[in-house]
C-alpha cells in the first residue's frame, strides 16, 4: 500500500472506496509525519498521502515501514477525531476512591455526580502538565472540588479526577493531587501510536459511564 | 550614498530570483519553484562563498542588460551565452568583480536556456514563506512575485565584496562541454508504468524524443510519436514533484520540473534522477533527450558525484 | 501581547476574558508558527502561546513582529475554522459566465442550480492544484458537468467553477478549464495573512448566494 | 560474536540513558528531558568525535560500576567522580580506550552531581520519538524508559574504535576548577519579577540560595528566607521550558530542569542565562547559589563563549 516513487518520495495509497473516514486518517497522518525527522512535506491527496524526504537524513526503506504501520494503528483515534470522542469511565469502586468525597462536598448524590460529570462536552484546551494529559474546559461548576491536602505517590494512568474548576484523565502514572473519581482503560499516551496523543486541541470529549 | 541594488537595463526574454526553492508549503497547494538548473545555482553561490540559500537571477536565453551601482562580486553559471563586462568578454562557470557603474550584457545562448547570476551575498529582497524565490502562480516572492523588467532595481546584500576577489573559473558540469546530439535522462521506473501496454514501454524507451516550445519552468514537455495510453487507469489526485514523468491522454510525455502544480492526476511512468533533472531545464526546444532507466543505486550515486563536485568546487578544487 | 522570556521564548497572550474563540486563534496559530523557521516548539496554553526558538536561525525581535502580526490577522479566519465556512458568492453575471450552460446541461433553471450548489455541505479533502486551492467533496451529482473544451487563459481569482464532479473557487489568478457559475469576493489564498490558505483540511464549507 | 553493549555492574544512586533531549512534542506534553547537563555531554562527545546527537549515560552521585563487552573508546566529563578502569585511576574530562572485559569503577564525587559517560558512537538504545534520552514520566527512551539497573546490558553503537584512538584530555569549562563557596547563576529578569514587591525582588537578588535535597531532573529546589507572593498574579496555565525561575506560594524560588513538566502556572521572575543552567544541575544539596540580574546581550555572550569552547574542543584546541 506504500511504494516508492523516484528517490526522495513515498506514497500510501488508502484502499478501496473513496471516503471521508479514509481521508481524515490521511490528515491525522499527514499532521503527524510532516514532523518525522527528514520529511520535508508530507502532501494530503484523495485518499492518498505523498511523503518527500531528504535522503540524507532518512531512510526510504524505514520511512515506508513507519508510514505502513503508522496508517493500519490510525484508524481508531484518527476515524473519531473531530467528532466527539467518549472515554468509558467505570465511576467509584476501586479507580474513583475520592467518588464519595466529591459528592458529599457537592452536596449530591454520587449517581447525580456521575450524571452531571457525564453530561458535560468538554473541550480540549491544550495538552501539557503530562504526555498525553488533555486540560479540559467544561466542567459542571456544582462538580468543582478542591485538591487533596496531600497529594498521592502513585496515580494509575487511565484516573479520571477533578482538580477545582478542571477534569481530565491522568495519562500516565505519577504523583498527583486531583480527587479521583473514576478509571477509563482508554490509552490517551502511546508512542507506538500515531498520534501518540488520543486528544488533540480543539477535541470534543465525552464520558460515559460503563459498569 | 546609493542603496545596494543592481539595476535591470534589459531583462531579456525572461528573467526572475530563484533561490533553491519554497518549501513546506505543498500542503496549502505551494508550488517548490526555484531555480529551474539548481545545480547551475549551486555553483554559482559555491563559487562566491555564499550561502546555499542565497538567491540569484535566472536569466532564460540571454539578452540580459545588467548594471551595477557599487563593486559586485559575480558568478554565471548555467547556460554558456556570450558574456561581456564593460564591453570586455567574460566566460560562464566563473567569477568577476564588477565596478560601480560596470555593465554586464549577455547574450543569446548557443545551446541550453538558463543561465544564473549570482551576486557576492545574493539577492536581498524580503523573503516570503521562507524564500526568495519568485512564485509566479501564486504572485510572491522575488521582485514582487513577477519576472523582471526593464528599468527594474533589485536589491543585493550589503557585504559588500571579499578582500580576495578575483576572477575564479571552475571546470563545469560535463554535460556542459560534450557536444552530443542528445541528452540522456536516467528515469527511475515507477508509477504506472507497467498497467501501459509492453509495446507503449518500448517506445517510452526507444523514442528519441523532442523538447517542444511550449516547455517552461512548470514542465519538459515532449514531442514524438504518442504512446498509447489505453491501459493507464483513472488515478486520485495526489501530490506530484519535479522530476515525474507524466503521461497525459495526448500520449506524449511530459517531465514536472521546478513550478510543477502540487497536485495532479495523470498516470506516471517513473521519476527522473535527481542527478538528471536539471538537463531536462537546460534543453531548447528542439533539442533531443532519451530516457534510459536506472536503479535507484545508480540515481543515488550520480547524486552523490554531483555532491562531490560541488564540495570540491567549495574547497576550491575545481578551478579551470 | 508579545513578550520575551529569557534567551529563547516569546510568549502571547491573548487580552481579555478566557474564551474559545481565541484558544481557536491559538490553535491555529500553533499550527502554522510551528512550521516557521527557527521556531523549535509552539505550545498553546490557556489562551496563550509559547514559541521557544533557535538563536542560531531566528531573530527574537522578528519573531515578536511576526507573532504579533499573525495574531492580529488571525481573527477571522481562525474563528471560523472548524465552524462551516461560509463563501459568499455572486453566481452568474460576468463573474460566472458559464451558468447558463450548466443549467442547460443540467435541466434545470439558473436559479435551481444556484439553490442546489448553496443548499451542500461540502469538505475541504485536500489543498493543492492552486496556492490555497481547495479540493471539496459533496457536489450535488446532477450539477456535473465537463470541462471546457477549450480552456480559459486567464481566470480571476474568487471565481466559483465547477469540473466533473468538483466544484471549487480559484484561489488565485489562473488558466483553467472549470464551468464558471460564480464569483467571490473572499481572499483564498494571501501570503500576508495567517494562514496564508484561508481553508485546512477538514473544514466544511457551504456557498452562500449573494447579490 | 559477543553483542555491541556495555554492562552495568552498579548503577550507582541513579543512572540513565541521555541525550540532547526530545523536541518538538511539547505540544502533546512531553518534555525535552536530555542530559542535566548538557555541556558535559556535548563535551563527551566531542572528545570522541561522536555527533552531536550521540546518547551517553548520566550516572548522577557516581557509584557506578560499568564492564566493557570489546574494545570501546570512553569519554568522561561533568562531575568529577574518582574514576578508576581496571584498578588504575583515569581522569574525567578525558577519553580512554577499554579493553574487552575491562572494569569502570566511579566513586561519589566531591562536589557536583552527574558524570556523563560516552563511548564512541554513542549509546544505541532504540529511538523514540526522535531521541533516544529516556523520559521518567511517559516511560519511553532510554532502556526501558526506566533508570540502570544492575545487570542492564546498554547496546551501543558498533562503530568501533578510532584508528587513532587515545587518551585525550581536555580543560574542563571554569566553573570546575574554581573553588567558590557559591556559585553565581545569570538570570535574565522577566515573566511576572515586577509584580512582586520591591522587598520580595530586593531580597531575590541578596539571598544566598541553598539547594534543597528534592532537588531532581525537574527542578533545583531552593531554600532560605521565603519571598512574600502577595503582588504575584494568578496566571493561566502557559508553557514552560528548563531555566525558568519560578515562585510558588511557598515563596521558595525553583529553576525548573531538564524533565520539568511542559505547562506549569506559578509566578516566574525570569530566565536562567543557557550558559548557566548546567550549573544548577549540577550543584549538590547543600551548595548555595546567587541569582546575579543579566541582560539578554550578557547571556548571548556568555553562549557564545561556550560555543566557542566547544567548537575549539572538535578541532582539538583544548586539549590539558
Amino acid at each position: 500500500m506504500v511504494s516508492r516513487l523516484g528517490q526522495s518520495a513515498i506514497v500510501l495509497d488508502a484502499e478501496g472506496e473513496l471516503s471521508l473516514s479514509a481521508q481524515r486518517r490521511i490528515w491525522a497522518l499527514a499532521r503527524d509525519a510532516g514532523a518525522w525527522p527528514g520529511v520535508r512535506e508530507a502532501v494530503a491527496g484523495m485518499n492518498n498521502l505523498t511523503l518527500i524526504f531528504d535522503a540524507h537524513d532518512a531512510d526510504a526503506q524505514t520511512l515506508i515501514l513507519q508510514l505502513q504501520e503508522a496508517w493500519e494503528q490510525s484508524s481508531a483515534a484518527a476515524e473519531q477525531s473531530r467528532a466527539p470522542i467518549e472515554i468509558p469511565v467505570r465511576y467509584g469502586g476501586e479507580g474513583g476512591p475520592d467518588l464519595a468525597f466529591v459528592a458529599e462536598h457537592a452536596g449530591m448524590s454520587e449517581r447525580e455526580v456521575i450524571e452531571r460529570h457525564a453530561a458535560a462536552e468538554y473541550v480540549v484546551y491544550f495538552l501539557g502538565f503530562q504526555p498525553g494529559f488533555a486540560y479540559l474546559g467544561g466542567l459542571d461548576s456544582r462538580l468543582q472540588v478542591p485538591r487533596r491536602a496531600k497529594p498521592r505517590a502513585r496515580i494509575p494512568a487511565g484516573s479520571v479526577g477533578i482538580g477545582g474548576e478542571q477534569t481530565g484523565v491522568y495519562a500516565v502514572q505519577s504523583p498527583g493531587g486531583w480527587q479521583l473519581i473514576g478509571h477509563t482503560t482508554l490509552e490517551l499516551f502511546n508512542p507506538q501510536r500515531t498520534p501518540a496523543a488520543l486528544l488533540t486541541p480543539g477535541d470534543i470529549v465525552r464520558f460515559v459511564a460503563v459498569s | 550614498m546609493s542603496a545596494n541594488e543592481i539595476v535591470v537595463i534589459r531583462p531579456g526574454p525572461r528573467a526572475l530570483v530563484v533561490d533553491r526553492g519554497r518549501f513546506g508549503y505543498m500542503g496549502i497547494g505551494v508550488s517548490w519553484c526555484g531555480a529551474a538548473d539548481s545545480l547551475a545555482l549551486d555553483v554559482a553561490n559555491r563559487i562566491l562563498g555564499n550561502d546555499a540559500a542565497a538567491a540569484a537571477l535566472e536569466i532564460a536565453f540571454g539578452g540580459a542588460s545588467i548594471r551595477f551601482t557599487q563593486r559586485t562580486r559575480f558568478a554565471l553559471a548555467g547556460a554558456d551565452c556570450p558574456a561581456s563586462l564593460n564591453g570586455e568578454s567574460i566566460s560562464t562557470w566563473a567569477a568577476y568583480e564588477a565596478s560601480p557603474g560596470a555593465t554586464l550584457e549577455l547574450g543569446m545562448p548557443p545551446r541550453a536556456v538558463r543561465t544564473i547570476l549570482a551576486v557576492g551575498g545574493g539577492i536581498d529582497v524580503p523573503t516570503v514563506m521562507n524564500s526568495r524565490t519568485t512564485d509566479l502562480a501564486a504572485r510572491i516572492g522575488g521582485l514582487n512575485g513577477r519576472v523582471l523588467e526593464a528599468g527594474d532595481r533589485v536589491p543585493i546584500a550589503a557585504t559588500g565584496v571579499a578582500q580576495d576577489a578575483r576572477a575564479l573559473l571552475v571546470e563545469p558540469p560535463r554535460w556542459w562541454t560534450r557536444d552530443a546530439q542528445e541528452t540522456e535522462i536516467g528515469v527511475i521506473p515507477g508509477g504506472e508504468l507497467t498497467s501501459f501496454s509492453e509495446e507503449a514501454q518500448e517506445r517510452l524507451w526507444r523514442t528519441r524524443w523532442r523538447v517542444s516550445p511550449q516547455s517552461n519552468r512548470m514542465a519538459s514537455v515532449l514531442e514524438g510519436e504518442a504512446l498509447d495510453t489505453r491501459g493507464a487507469p483513472e488515478l486520485r489526485s495526489h501530490a506530484v514533484v519535479p522530476g515525474i514523468v507524466q503521461v497525459p491522454p495526448s500520449g506524449l510525455p511530459l517531465v514536472l520540473l521546478c513550478d510543477a502544480q502540487t497536485t495532479g492526476g495523470y498516470p506516471k511512468i517513473g521519476v527522473v534522477a535527481e542527478a538528471d533533472l536539471w538537463k531536462l531545464a537546460q534543453a531548447q526546444p528542439g533539442a533531443h533527450v532519451r530516457f534510459a532507466a536506472m536503479t535507484l543505486d545508480e540515481a543515488a550515486s550520480a547524486l552523490r558525484a554531483i555532491e562531490a563536485y560541488l564540495a570540491a568546487i567549495a574547497a576550491g578544487a575545481v578551478q579551470a
